[in-house]
């Protein structure tokens, strides 16, 4: 007989015997990479993709998990970049850990009085509201001229040494070293947000998603849970942004334009909602279109529009959901 | 040159011509949410499909009033076919894919706008007596300026009729409210939510050849105008038809007499008008998912 | 149904995946261009490949191999500029970048030239932080701010009709806009021009309705206005000017070239725009008419100032290449210090102190056109010219790599 | 003593329309009352008032003798008011298991803990089981709730209101779109339930009703008509009257 107190139908604790070896051969096939091909501009696309490979996933906690769908999620990768910068700047050129720590702090600051108002809406009304907020950010930024460079973006930031318990690691202005640091980073943060998910908070965070009047009704204080979850979204974005700013040198407004917020949304919605791997496989796939397209023609808005209204057509669930489809078709 | 009243005329008239704008782009983007529950982000590449259209038939020869009535009709059969093929399958899925779904159309339509007319900004040529400036309490005035008020309020005036008096302005209303209901009586829903994108895609050629020759025609025009109407209708309650007139009012005043007064940060202001209003009144200000 | 298409959908992906691996030829130099072909640039940065194609074409050759020129869409964005410009020289080797329309794009690349170790040739950057940014970094195409604005004061002085107006500045909203309107601001003040708004106005880029700024410069009372736009924004403004009944009480002069395409599409509206440029072409010289020819015959584009800036950089370019008999980097950027070209506006130099180009200026005003190959109907006419020496700053040598 | 919730004259307005009108009921410890009367009496409306859906626009809600109107829901559930609903809302593609297991987790606490797996509640899974075996669900733990039979869902909806302990539980229409076997085995459970809290139930199956209501209260445009056993209403001048016109 089942043994009755610990086991939850529908859930194997831990994971499937050959998620676990293809893990195990994705992350080390992911670290041998860039010492095995040497072409820096692989390595760079490739931290490119992780890196909207986690801001996706802290996205995905919000509309797979919480069902609350955000227009602008990059706004707050950008304003951790933007923190983690001018602290670079004008605080201490060389503190690096100090640097992501303000940047995540500041970027928690902003996020939690607008969430705070973000939840007071549900729906369509979160998602739009979103919008206006993540707009209002992007105004921001572009008219704050001499803090923020405006237009040409944040100009002049110093590469800080990293520096673990004394042991120097690299500078993180060389490509590889920041290869490594956000490949650690983006796993921890995978395995991290998994274990959330799959805890009682995860499981307050889904029924709301299911059945947000209900869960009220059984007790949950669901704006509460929607803040934490919004928080939750918000603190992953900001750690993405750190990633961003030291990866690329860079942040501008247009990093933190509507246009790139919906691009973000469909790394989701291709990869698949609810699971927090599809993100990750959407954020590759789009970035590489993208990347891919637009040096193939000058017209490449033709080709991505008819992409995105493919695959949305055809693959309804994404990637995850595809994977879902051919498990279906092994057991038939 | 003009003198204080000048400067007050030129305001007023500015923000009326401004609101009336933003009036006519977003009551079609209302109309394809209210009426058929889709949120169109191609609605601003349609807008600037109608633009191009109207551009086309004047500089082939067409007269400009000729010009008025063609280009929204075709841009409706462009929606027609947009409708038939990607939006109907879409009807049973939820609202997030139908954003993306139509994010991608607005990257094809605008692609399609670059590549059929190139980059360079277009004019339309206007007829003669629309040309001049007309001269009003101490300052002078573009007539078609005021000709576009004019037409606006006339559209907005026979829009209003046909909802409410024509036998299908009152289907396309009722279905806004309860669908189940309207199928019920033996309404064809899908031809019901075809119409109601097809008139959203009308009004956004309409808009497209009005407000196009006051902005510039080029291939950006539809991305901007996207993001004002959607401002526009989030604070007037999504659906609501009178909450998108009152708030297209609202907006219109608000950036014109900030663009006029602090020029920089008029946009900063316009988004946090809409982010307090979303705040206290989520449904905006007469969004309770009616259509009236 | 759905099941063969999810596979075909799959083996579509995989094909996509593996495609990408490129077949090398023959070694050709392959040169990085870069160039906006979409966004509010988009005319700007075609005109500017079509120059640099058509150089290359003429040139033919460089050190014995073929040019290969890899053209790569900025969207005038600069982090978007940043990562093609990585793909072109770490993933497709190329020896050497040109090109960049903005100056935004412009110093985000300067920014990463150490990690891209290429030499960079700017075609189309008027920001004065160019001056001896970097070794690397070297600028032959447009006159920048400060060489615009000794330019349009002198011109402004130079003219009677223009000299005692009180001009009203207005600019657009990024680091070349607010230069341009302050090195205007600065000059104008020292020489007596009477500037309305010493805090210049500033309007955001994506701009589509100035009925609020031209109501602005009508309640003002200034009769004349200075205004540093992008180029084809330039006969947009125009024309809503013209539609409010301005063109005759309001004198326009441009801190840049208004590109000829948008010029012939504002008409009659954008006539009597004054402002100083390298070249129209109503300059009137052998090599200059026999080059319109040349480019009208290839593009059927109205031959415009973008084209011929990026033409003459590509030139200055190969030639350095050649000079420094091979492709690697330092050699290319020594070669091209003081290098010059004798193309459709006289001698070009790159001044071999703060690697800017020096070359002549024309002041224009633009009129209704007399018939021309190109069917323009309206047509920028060569009021006056300007000796480099008069315009350019005076030379030192500021190899500060920190500076902006 | 007064009884375990009792509202003092409540009544709400939708705009013109008086849906409750000045309403004082009470309900004791345990036992089952029913509520009924003919449709658009304001039955929903009236629960809806009490369990924080809708605000109420006068009259006071006292439970234990502290008043409790228009506190928002999630207190009043952890207060021990729970209620079902006349259209079935449940997790759909949550696990019949994970409907309840999320109920009880929400009431026992816990759902704070971030970092330890959700099997690790053992209190809370353990409930769970009892309650699926109580009702009868436990072979159908794993099927997400939209696949299950209509009776078991409703039978579902009852069990996610129990999962809170509640001290008083609304029903609204248990038995509604039922076969008369599975408003049988509904009626039992209901009855079994009334032992030990107090149940309102609002039903409109009159034999039902009659049969196993301790109280019955009828509601007609918004006012209570009558109280009292289920004998004095059934022959009671007025409630045939409400119900059957005036022709009765």
């Amino acid at each position: 007989m089942m043994n009755r107190t610990t086991t939850i139908p529908g859930i194997r604790s831990g994971f499937h015997p050959v998620k676990i070896v293809f893990i195990i051969i994705l992350l080390s096939g992911l670290a041998v990479f860039p010492f095995v091909s040497g072409n820096r501009f692989y390595i760079s696309l490739i931290t490119e993709m992780m890196i909207y490979g986690l801001l996706a996933m802290s996205l995905d906690v919000l509309l797979g998990y919480t069902g609350l769908l955000s227009f602008m999620h990059n706004a707050y990768l950008g304003i951790s970049a933007y923190a983690v910068g001018l602290f670079l700047i004008h605080v201490s050129p060389t503190s690096f850990w100090l640097a992501c720590l303000a940047g995540i702090a500041f970027t928690c600051v902003v996020a939690l009085p607008v969430g705070w108002v973000q939840v007071r809406t549900g729906g369509l009304a979160f998602a739009l509201l979103t919008l206006a907020f993540g707009m209002m950010f992007h105004t921001i930024v572009w008219k704050w001229y001499d803090v923020t460079g405006g237009d040409d973006g944040l100009m002049g930031m110093p590469n800080p040494d990293i520096s673990l318990f004394g042991i120097y690691i690299g500078n993180s202005g060389d490509p590889l070293v920041i290869y490594m640091f956000t490949l650690i980073i983006v796993t921890f943060c995978f395995f991290l947000t998994r274990r959330i998910i799959n805890s009682p908070f995860g499981a307050a965070l889904e029924a709301i998603r299911e059945n947000e009047s209900r869960a009220a009704f059984i007790g949950i204080n669901v704006r509460k849970y929607k803040l934490l979850g919004w928080m939750m979204a918000c603190l992953l974005a900001s750690i993405a942004g750190a990633l961003f700013i030291l990866y690329k040198g860079y942040v501008g407004p247009s990093t933190m334009s509507a246009f790139a917020g919906a691009g973000v949304l469909m790394m989701v919605l291709l990869g698949g909602m609810g699971s927090l791997w599809g993100p990750l496989a959407g954020a590759v796939f789009f970035i590489y279109i993208q990347d891919y397209i637009s040096t193939m023609t000058e017209h490449w808005e033709i080709f991505l529009g008819l992409v995105v209204i493919f695959l949305v057509l055809f693959m309804p669930t994404g990637f995850a959901g595809l994977a879902g489809h051919i498990r279906r078709l092994r057991k038939e | 040159m003009s003198g204080t009243l000048g400067i007050i005329v030129d305001i007023t008239l500015n923000s009326l011509v401004l609101s009336g704008v933003f009036l006519i782009v977003a009551i079609g983007l209302n109309i394809t949410y209210g009426l058929s529950r889709i949120m169109n982000m191609g609605h601003g590449a349609l807008y600037a499909v109608g633009a191009y259209v109207g551009f086309s038939l004047v500089a082939s020869g067409l007269n400009f009033f000729a010009a008025l009535l063609i280009a929204p009709l075709i841009v409706g059969v462009i929606g027609l076919i947009i409708e038939r093929t990607i939006i109907a399958p879409m009807r049973k899925r939820s609202m997030a894919y139908t954003l993306i779904l139509t994010y991608g159309l607005m990257f094809f339509l605008d692609g399609s706008i670059k590549y059929i007319w190139g980059n360079k900004p277009r004019f339309i040529e206007l007829p003669g007596f629309m040309q001049g400036t007309l001269p009003i309490l101490g300052t002078d005035y573009p007539v078609f300026r005021l000709m576009t008020l004019l037409l606006i309020i006339l559209i907005m005036g026979a829009l209003m009729l046909f909802l409410n008096k024509t036998k299908i302005g009152i289907i396309l209303r009722a279905s806004s409210t309860i669908p189940e209901m309207v199928s019920c009586l033996g309404v064809n829903m899908s031809y019901v939510h075809m119409g109601a994108f097809v008139l959203g895609c009308v009004m956004a050629g309409l808009a497209g050849i009005i407000a196009g020759p006051l902005t510039t025609i080029d291939p950006l025009m539809g991305g901007e105008m996207l993001i004002s109407s959607f401002v526009v209708i989030v604070i007037g309650g999504l659906g609501s038809l009178r909450g998108a007139v009152i708030a297209a009012l609202l907006v219109g005043v608000v950036q014109t007499l900030a663009e006029f007064f602090i020029t920089d940060l008029a946009m900063v202001i316009v988004y946090i008008l809409m982010a307090v209003i979303l705040a206290f009144m989520p449904r905006g200000l007469l969004g309770e998912g009616k259509f009236e | 149904m759905k099941r063969l298409i999810t596979i075909s959908l799959s083996i579509m992906i995989a094909v996509m995946f593996l495609a990408p691996c490129p077949v090398c030829a023959k070694k050709p130099v392959k040169i990085g261009v870069l160039v906006p072909l979409t966004g509010i640039a988009a005319q700007g940065g075609l005109e500017m490949k079509y120059g640099i194609e058509m150089a290359a074409q003429e040139k033919g050759t460089v050190l014995g191999s073929p040019i290969k020129l890899l053209v790569e869409d900025t969207q005038v964005k600069p982090p978007i500029a940043v990562s093609k410009a990585e793909k072109l020289v770490y993933k497709d080797d190329c020896k050497a970048l040109i090109g960049v329309l903005s100056s935004g794009v412009g110093l985000a690349l300067a920014k990463n030239i150490d990690k891209l170790n290429v030499p960079f040739l700017s075609t189309h950057v008027m920001t004065t932080k160019f001056y001896g940014l970097h070794p690397m970094v070297f600028r032959s195409g447009q006159l920048a701010n400060d060489q615009t604005a000794v330019g349009n004061v002198k011109g402004i002085l130079a003219r009677p009709d223009l000299k005692n107006r009180t001009y009203y500045v207005l600019v657009h909203d990024y680091s070349w806009g607010h230069d341009a309107g302050e090195r205007f601001i600065a000059l104008a003040k020292k020489n007596g021009i009477k500037i309305y708004n010493e805090n210049y106005d500033k309007a955001p880029i994506k701009t589509k309705d100035w009925s609020s700024y031209i109501s602005k410069i009508k309640a003002s009372g200034a009769d004349g206005v200075y205004m540093a736009f992008i180029t084809n924004v330039i006969p947009v403004f125009a024309k809503q000017a013209a539609d409010f009944g301005l063109q005759g009480k309001v004198k326009l002069v441009s801190a840049a070239a208004p590109g000829p395409l948008e010029l012939a599409a504002g008409g009659t509206a954008c006539h009597g725009i004054f402002g100083v440029s390298d070249w129209s072409w109503d300059v009137n010289n052998p090599t200059s008419d026999d080059w319109e020819m040349r480019f009208w015959n290839t593009y059927k584009t109205i031959p415009s100032d973008a084209a011929v800036h990026s033409y003459v950089g590509a030139m200055n370019l190969f030639n350095a290449i050649d000079k420094a008999g091979s492709t690697d980097a330092k050699a290319i950027a020594a070669a091209l210090k003081g290098i010059s070209y004798d193309g459709p506006y006289g001698t070009v130099r790159i001044s071999a102190k703060d690697n800017c180009m020096r070359n002549d200026a024309v002041l224009t005003e633009t009129m209704a056109a007399p018939d021309n190959p190109f069917g323009a109907k309206v047509y920028m006419k060569v009021l006056d010219t300007f000796p480099a020496a008069e315009l350019g700053p005076p030379e030192q040598e500021t190899h500060d790599d920190t500076k902006g | 003593m007064k009884g375990l919730l009792c509202t003092q004259n409540l009544c709400c307005q939708f705009g013109g329309v008086m849906a409750t009108h000045d309403v004082c009921f009470n309900v004791d410890h345990n036992g089952l009352t029913s509520i009924i009367g003919p449709n658009g009496a304001g039955k929903t409306t009236f629960i809806n008032i009490v369990t924080g859906k809708i605000g109420a626009s006068s009259g006071k809600v006292l439970f234990k003798d502290k008043d409790i109107t228009n506190t928002p829901t999630h207190e009043l559930v952890k207060m021990g008011i729970s209620r079902t609903f006349q259209i079935n809302s449940l997790f759909e593609n949550l696990s019949v298991f994970e409907n309840l297991r999320i109920a009880r987790q929400a009431k026992v606490g816990g759902s704070f803990r971030i970092f330890s797996l959700k099997q690790k509640l053992k209190p809370v899974i353990k409930d769970t089981w009892a309650m699926l075996e109580r009702l009868g669900l436990e072979k159908m733990a794993a099927l997400p709730a939209k696949n299950l039979a209509y009776g078991d869902q409703r039978v579902l909806e009852v069990a996610i209101a129990m999962a809170g302990d509640p001290k008083i539980l609304f029903l609204d229409e248990p038995t509604a779109g039922m076969s008369p076997s599975e408003t049988h085995h509904i009626a039992d459970l209901i009855k079994d339930l009334a032992s030990d809290i107090s149940v309102v139930l609002v039903e409109h199956d009159m034999d039902m009703v009659m049969r196993i209501s301790d109280r019955i209260t009828v509601l007609q445009d918004g006012c209570i008509i009558s109280e009292g056993t289920p004998q004095e209403i059934r022959n009671n001048q007025q409630v045939r009257e409400a119900y059957l016109g005036k022709a009765a």
